[in-house]
């Protein structure tokens, strides 16, 4: 018999700090993956956000930054212009990327900067506590739209696939979900052409996940895998939204 | 078949495994408790195991190692 | 004054505890600070808090030595039992603490507190147990005034009030 | 005064700005505050007011400053990083002359540093993190209390001045349950609209501008000139210090918020192992009671002074200043998140007179 | 004979500091006299950014708010929530508006508040002195894109009818332009238009306006002109965008 | 040296910028610092350097973040307002011990305010606009040639001890030509990056981590701790201050920056008038050089000190804590963009002295 | 047909009229220089005015009112 | 030490002419400032500079009185005429300012600078003409070594030298 599945050499030993059940440790793991598969050991920098990843510094098992909330694109940006021999990536959650650090975000797929970020859309300000995020669902309870989000006072929420496939800048967005195995399996597919694609200088690429959070959606892990499936995918609908 | 290995100490008893197992045959134990306080994943039926990893893909923490 | 410190895993109803503590002291007209420590983290991890009870108003809310340690896991006891004021109290959750207490100094007190909050009918009253055992021990107030405080903290709920009257009581007879 | 209740920091805070008046309030998620907008995301409308989760706290501000404009008795909450990212929001504010409340519930730094009480912002606060000639009223509380008193009269005190203020808190005042008697509920209605608030019927003579644009020097030296005026009534008039058992003190410890509550345990504790120590307090932080200091430092009693912060030492060049060369000035500070316990602040004095 | 045209009440006496030729003028009009036409006096509030239009709190005669850098969306969402019947304005460049604010426009937009933006796209930054902006031309000579725009090193422009009408929030989004007397009648219907929507409480509304800057440019007026109609409107097309 | 060249002082700064190894810069349009970007939009890719025009400062700021991350040598350039929105960057950046350059010239405020010099970001400069404990090397040339030989050093310093070094110019200095030698070109490929740069090589335990989040208090406080000493030493090492007659001055002038020279005119005009004045100019205002002020303050002839300024008062503080009450401390201030000339100041002095 | 009143002190000479206008009856002066040193704008056939507002449309500057 | 004020509307060269002077004085080896206002406006709008000329390091390159005034048009000469220093030098454009100077303790130099210009071919000129009466005037720098300096500057131009040599020579004689 043979390993058919073991964890990744690109992550480090250290024990995941997330919620039982959360997506976050999935795409960490997709992301290890993928730079495995196109071994990039060896000359990678990550960036890491400001939200639950905040510590993914401590599992990728590559030089990392720790970023200020929502600014990994410039980070990102400043790293590959210096360096751009090294893969560059970003990996951010739905507050730190479509939130505060949204002009960041499209200024640097605007200019094609040949990075990829990891977008992890839960829908939720997971760190925080369960605040209401730019990708919050209408309807949806959060700890600060307590009635469920109203579109009259709240707002919509964000398609950030939508939004970036506008610009000229982008060569790489696709929405993935990591709701259940064969899904789980695009989603790395995704992820590691969009790290080829930076190999291959193509330019700015993003890959959203849609993701969990059970913790602050008060549900049980395979209940907030059942909503991304029903309800998430409903808003954000799965698909490439732009490749060149 | 195949077979698993779980890390147990590392289980986090989300149970996302055990929906993913095509053959049912993980369940969280009502009694094994690991030092972290969780019930822990474990096989029931591991003969029937087809090494098919979909556990093991969808567990966030890389508890599971799959052998086929 | 009483300086009290609750610790344990979070999940565990530790700074509820220190909350029933802090309501039934307001309702005696006690002065009483609570301070939780808080984290990044969502779930897991420990959690604890501080609860000063006392006739004056609260200078600190800061617990260099408590009196009393209300200790609901092991890294909690761990942590906390060496601060302990010589003459204190220290309460054991036994259920998960397997180890008795080394020092001497002290008054300690075990409850197995999730064997007996099934008889309540609920684990999740096992914070409620263990008041129910610190009030007992340190007397800081009626039991009737404390029993009145659930019924005032439950008032949204009246559902789970007599539960919760049930694990007090057991845990204070225990 | 109403029955009392008990609440966390944060919630009566949030509680005491509605009953003070407060109808807008814009913020933006960050531990240790987050109480304050869950609070008001419920609360505010159930008054009639406005919440907003801003997109960032670069948003939040200018919200404040738009719904200032407008009259609105308006507030915003966050804690240190995103209190940086305010900085040239609260400079126009300032400049503008706009009236409003900030809380900033100080966590440890620099940087991302840590979620933990923290008093690494008083320079921030008082010297002013922004650009430009410009003070905040920053006021101090120690207590949960004093916190639910100063936020209900913080939209008055600021539209008397149109002078922004600052509620600088901490981590462990946001996050601590004590019992409060909440103030009652103003009646909004009885509340004047500022008249320099605009209401769009301008136009022509009667038009109303909110503006912090002054080309020409001399027209901007004059408003600077104006603004230095307001801030000497403000100290004439809102200097606030709580001293307790200076009178005989031969070492005074002074420390603010939280720490000043810690300090006056170790006030005690000093009294009872025969050591005459006092307690300066300053309430407000601008206005900074200098004479407090002046006053101590005449004083042939006092023979020196122990500044205790929960920083590597930022007040202290304020109380340096009010002591002015006097009586010598220690420091004690813990930082990174770390509480000193009055015991911490005994010893550290105990230790020093040995 | 009739006055068949004569300068809105809706503007002030003072006299324009805008260069020769420079469109901001024009738009100024423009937004005056669809104000005069609904008749909104008395209970307008008009937010100026920064850029060359920052004195426009000089110009429109109606309360007005001078805004921090990029932030004028943030401040007429708190205007308008505070004083919902006030018909309330942003008067925006693109450096304003989708350089530094571009957060603070995407996420006034999402949130559908009932408030009209007239965004000045002159592809340049006025007032600093002809710096790059992002709604720079390919190829286009500035300040700080000496050699002309580069999208491999200085990006690619960003449209912003695009971007926004990806959104739910935004009820009318339109690009129109000011090189010629038809396209000038046209965009005043435009603005007329967002304005009237306003009042019908349709919610966020938005008027790219296509504009000179023949001073940056290093052209004479009617070259700059003619610039916007043959380049500008290549890259950046008129139309509506959304209309709900 | 080179020969002379008639050089504007943003210019001249940033090709010192380039001549000491600056090959990243990220930078938003702002008055009046405009040709620093302009001039690198083109200067940079001669040398294979990196110029980025950010979508804001806030962007610029995490630009030089990242880019100092991997060891490049980075400046950024602002003006009040620009630098307020990079105040949460520069405590990352200082939190993280990443060396950077950031030059501001000041512009008058508060809020929008004007776009002609001022020194009303002092505070902010020296005291820590952002949160928590940090400091910044800052350093304020007064003439072109002092800026350009600052800047040509600044990377070294900020590397030597891994803290941003801020250049507190003003519009002045900014918009000033002067005859200047600008030092020779260094040889970037001589310079090695720091060890801690990342390279993208890391793995297991050879993995490097550039962070300012430390969540454990302890943790954080050593840090804490450890930067103090960092700034104990840079006390020690690297406090300049020019002094001028103050040998046998009976009025100490103070000022910095460029109106540090203007103040130098003034002494020369008070000393022909038979008026013994001096000059302290601080060049580094931090470390701020408090020993200067402490000796002239000892010294029998000096009756008191005039500290200039264009602001409402803000270095005077630092003045007073260096004087520590042993002497009176005047100000003389302007703001609003107004610059005094010499002959403000003498008729200052002069009309205190009747 | 028409006729125009062009307020010269507040007329830059940006010269857009004079493009804007059908009849082509628009220049700048080379001669009259108002009080702010531009060379404004004149009417040499005031007589073959339609009355179009077209250069008062793009003026920028609010210089001309038009009657018909 | 020469502290000059040169000042008018923004497109007349004020700046430039500024700029003239200070280079000059910098081939001769002086120690020079030359600072300008700036303004928020592209067009229009006045613009002046301050140059100080010095053979000590300049302190101050402020000017409260100068030495030397170049008004190019009224509101400049308005502006700063009471401010130079008695015994001091005004040199006013006459071609566009009408008026004399009232002051007596001035020495007045009236030149009509675009006039002139045209001589050399071109208006834009006019500022180099006044360059010439200025060097005239104060003999500050030697002749030839002024014309080495606009050599110098122009150099990457070398087409427009003869022109500016000749406009400087027209203010010279003039
Ligand atoms: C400037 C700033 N503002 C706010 C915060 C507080 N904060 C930490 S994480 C977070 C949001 C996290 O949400 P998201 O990006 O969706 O990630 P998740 O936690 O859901 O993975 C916020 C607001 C901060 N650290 N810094
Ligand atoms: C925070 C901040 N950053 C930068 C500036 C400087 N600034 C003033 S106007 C402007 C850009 C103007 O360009 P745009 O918005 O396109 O308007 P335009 O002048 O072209 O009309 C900038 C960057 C400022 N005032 N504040
Ligand atoms: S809070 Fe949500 S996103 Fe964060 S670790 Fe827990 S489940 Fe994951
Ligand atoms: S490998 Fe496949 S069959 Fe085996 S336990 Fe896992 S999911 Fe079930
Ligand atoms: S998915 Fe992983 S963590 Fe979750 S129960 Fe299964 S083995 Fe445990
Ligand atoms: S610089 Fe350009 S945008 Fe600004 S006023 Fe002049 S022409 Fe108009």
């Amino acid at each position: 018999m043979a390993k058919v599945f073991q964890k990744s050499s690109f992550l480090t030993d250290a024990v995941l700090h997330y919620c039982p059940g959360c997506g976050h440790g999935i795409v960490h793991r997709l992301v290890a993956e993928a730079l495995d598969d196109i071994q990039a050991q060896g000359h990678v920098i990550g960036i890491a956000p400001v939200g639950c990843a905040v510590f993914a510094y401590n599992y990728f098992n590559c030089d990392m930054i720790e970023a200020a909330h929502g600014r990994a694109p410039s980070v990102a940006t400043a790293v590959k212009r210096v360096n751009p021999d090294n893969i560059v990536f970003a990996y951010q959650g739905d507050g730190d990327l479509a939130s505060i650090g949204l002009c960041e975000t499209v200024h640097a797929a605007t200019r094609g900067e040949n990075v990829t970020i990891i977008f992890i859309n839960n829908a939720i300000y997971g760190m925080t506590g369960g605040q209401m995020a730019p990708t919050t669902l209408i309807g949806q309870k959060t700890t600060t739209s307590p009635l469920g989000r109203n579109p009259a006072v709240n707002g919509n929420p964000i398609r950030i696939c939508e939004l970036l496939s506008t610009l000229d800048g982008p060569s790489y967005i696709e929405r993935v979900a990591v709701y259940d195995t064969p899904h789980i399996l695009s989603a790395k597919k995704a992820i590691r052409k969009a790290f080829e694609n930076q190999v291959n200088k193509k330019g700015f690429s993003l890959i959203e996940v849609l993701c969990n959070c059970p913790t602050n959606w008060g549900m049980t892990p395979q209940q907030s895998m059942d909503y991304i499936k029903n309800d998430m995918t409903k808003i954000f609908p799965l698909g490439v939204f732009k490749e060149v | 078949m195949g077979s698993i290995k779980i890390n147990k100490s590392l289980c986090k008893g989300c149970g996302l495994c055990v929906g993913a197992c095509p053959k049912k045959i993980l369940r969280l134990s009502e009694t094994e408790m690991n030092a972290k306080g969780y019930f822990v994943t474990e096989i029931f039926e591991p003969e029937k195991c087809i090494g098919c990893a979909s556990c093991a893909v969808i567990c966030p923490d890389c508890v599971i190692e799959v052998e086929r | 004054m009483q300086n009290i410190i609750i610790a344990g895993f979070g999940g565990q109803g530790v700074l509820s505890l220190g909350q029933f503590i802090a309501y039934s002291a307001m309702y005696e007209g006690k002065n009483v600070t609570w301070l939780p420590s808080y984290g990044p983290e969502m779930r897991g991890g420990t959690a604890n808090c501080s609860v000063v009870v006392s006739d004056e108003p609260v200078a600190s809310p800061i617990i260099a030595f408590p009196d009393t340690l209300i200790a609901m896991n092991k890294p909690s006891l761990d942590k906390f039992v060496d601060k302990v004021k010589p003459g204190g109290l220290i309460i054991v959750n036994s259920s998960i603490i397997k180890e008795k207490v080394k020092r001497t100094d002290v008054k300690v007190c075990y409850i197995n507190a999730n064997e007996l909050s099934l008889q309540a009918g609920n684990t999740k009253t096992a914070n409620i147990v263990v008041l129910g055992a610190f009030m007992k021990q340190t007397g800081l107030f009626a039991k009737e005034d404390v029993i009145k405080s659930i019924e005032k903290i439950f008032a949204k709920k009246p559902k789970v009030i007599p539960m919760n009257i049930k694990a007090f009581e057991i845990g204070y007879e225990a | 005064m109403s029955e009392k209740v008990l609440m966390k920091g944060n919630e009566a805070i949030a509680e005491a700005a509605v009953r003070g008046g407060c109808r807008f309030f814009a913020g933006y998620p960050i531990t240790p505050q987050n109480e304050v907008p869950e609070y008001l995301s419920k609360r505010l409308p159930e008054v009639g007011g406005t919440f907003i989760q801003a997109e960032s706290e670069v948003s939040a501000i200018n919200m404040i400053y738009g719904a200032a404009s407008v009259g609105a008795r308006a507030l915003t909450s966050s804690s240190s990083p995103g209190i940086s990212l305010k900085q040239e929001g609260i400079s126009y504010i300032a400049g503008a002359e706009l009236p409003c409340v900030i809380i900033n519930m100080v966590r440890s730094g620099p940087g991302l540093g840590g979620i933990q009480p923290a008093q690494g912002d008083y320079f921030q606060a008082v010297k002013g993190g922004g650009h430009g000639d410009y003070k905040l009223i920053v006021l101090a509380p120690s207590t949960v209390q004093e916190a639910v008193d100063m936020v209900y009269g913080a939209f008055d005190l600021s539209e008397k001045y149109r002078v922004p203020v600052l509620i600088l808190g901490d981590g462990m005042i946001g996050q601590i349950m004590e019992a409060v008697s909440l103030p009652e509920m103003r009646d909004i209605s009885k509340i004047k609209k500022p008249s320099w608030a605009l209401d769009g019927k301008g136009s022509g003579k009667k038009r109303k501008i909110i503006n912090s644009l002054y080309i020409e020097p001399d027209v901007l030296e004059k408003m600077n000139i104006k603004l230095a005026g307001i801030y000497r009534q403000i100290e004439e008039n809102e200097t606030k210090v709580e001293e307790y058992l200076t009178d005989d003190a031969t070492v005074i410890i002074t420390a603010y918020g939280t720490v000043g509550r810690i300090a006056k345990s170790a006030v005690n504790i000093l009294r009872s192992k025969g050591i005459k120590a006092g307690l300066i307090r300053p309430v407000t932080l601008f206005p900074f009671p200098y004479f407090a200091y002046e006053k101590a430092a005449s004083s042939n009693n006092v023979k020196k002074f122990v500044t205790v912060e929960l920083s590597m030492g930022q007040m202290i060049e304020d109380v340096k200043l009010g002591v002015n060369g006097k009586k010598p000035v220690e420091f004690y500070g813990r930082s990174g998140g770390n509480v000193m316990s009055a015991e911490d602040i005994v010893d550290f004095i105990v230790s020093k007179e040995a």
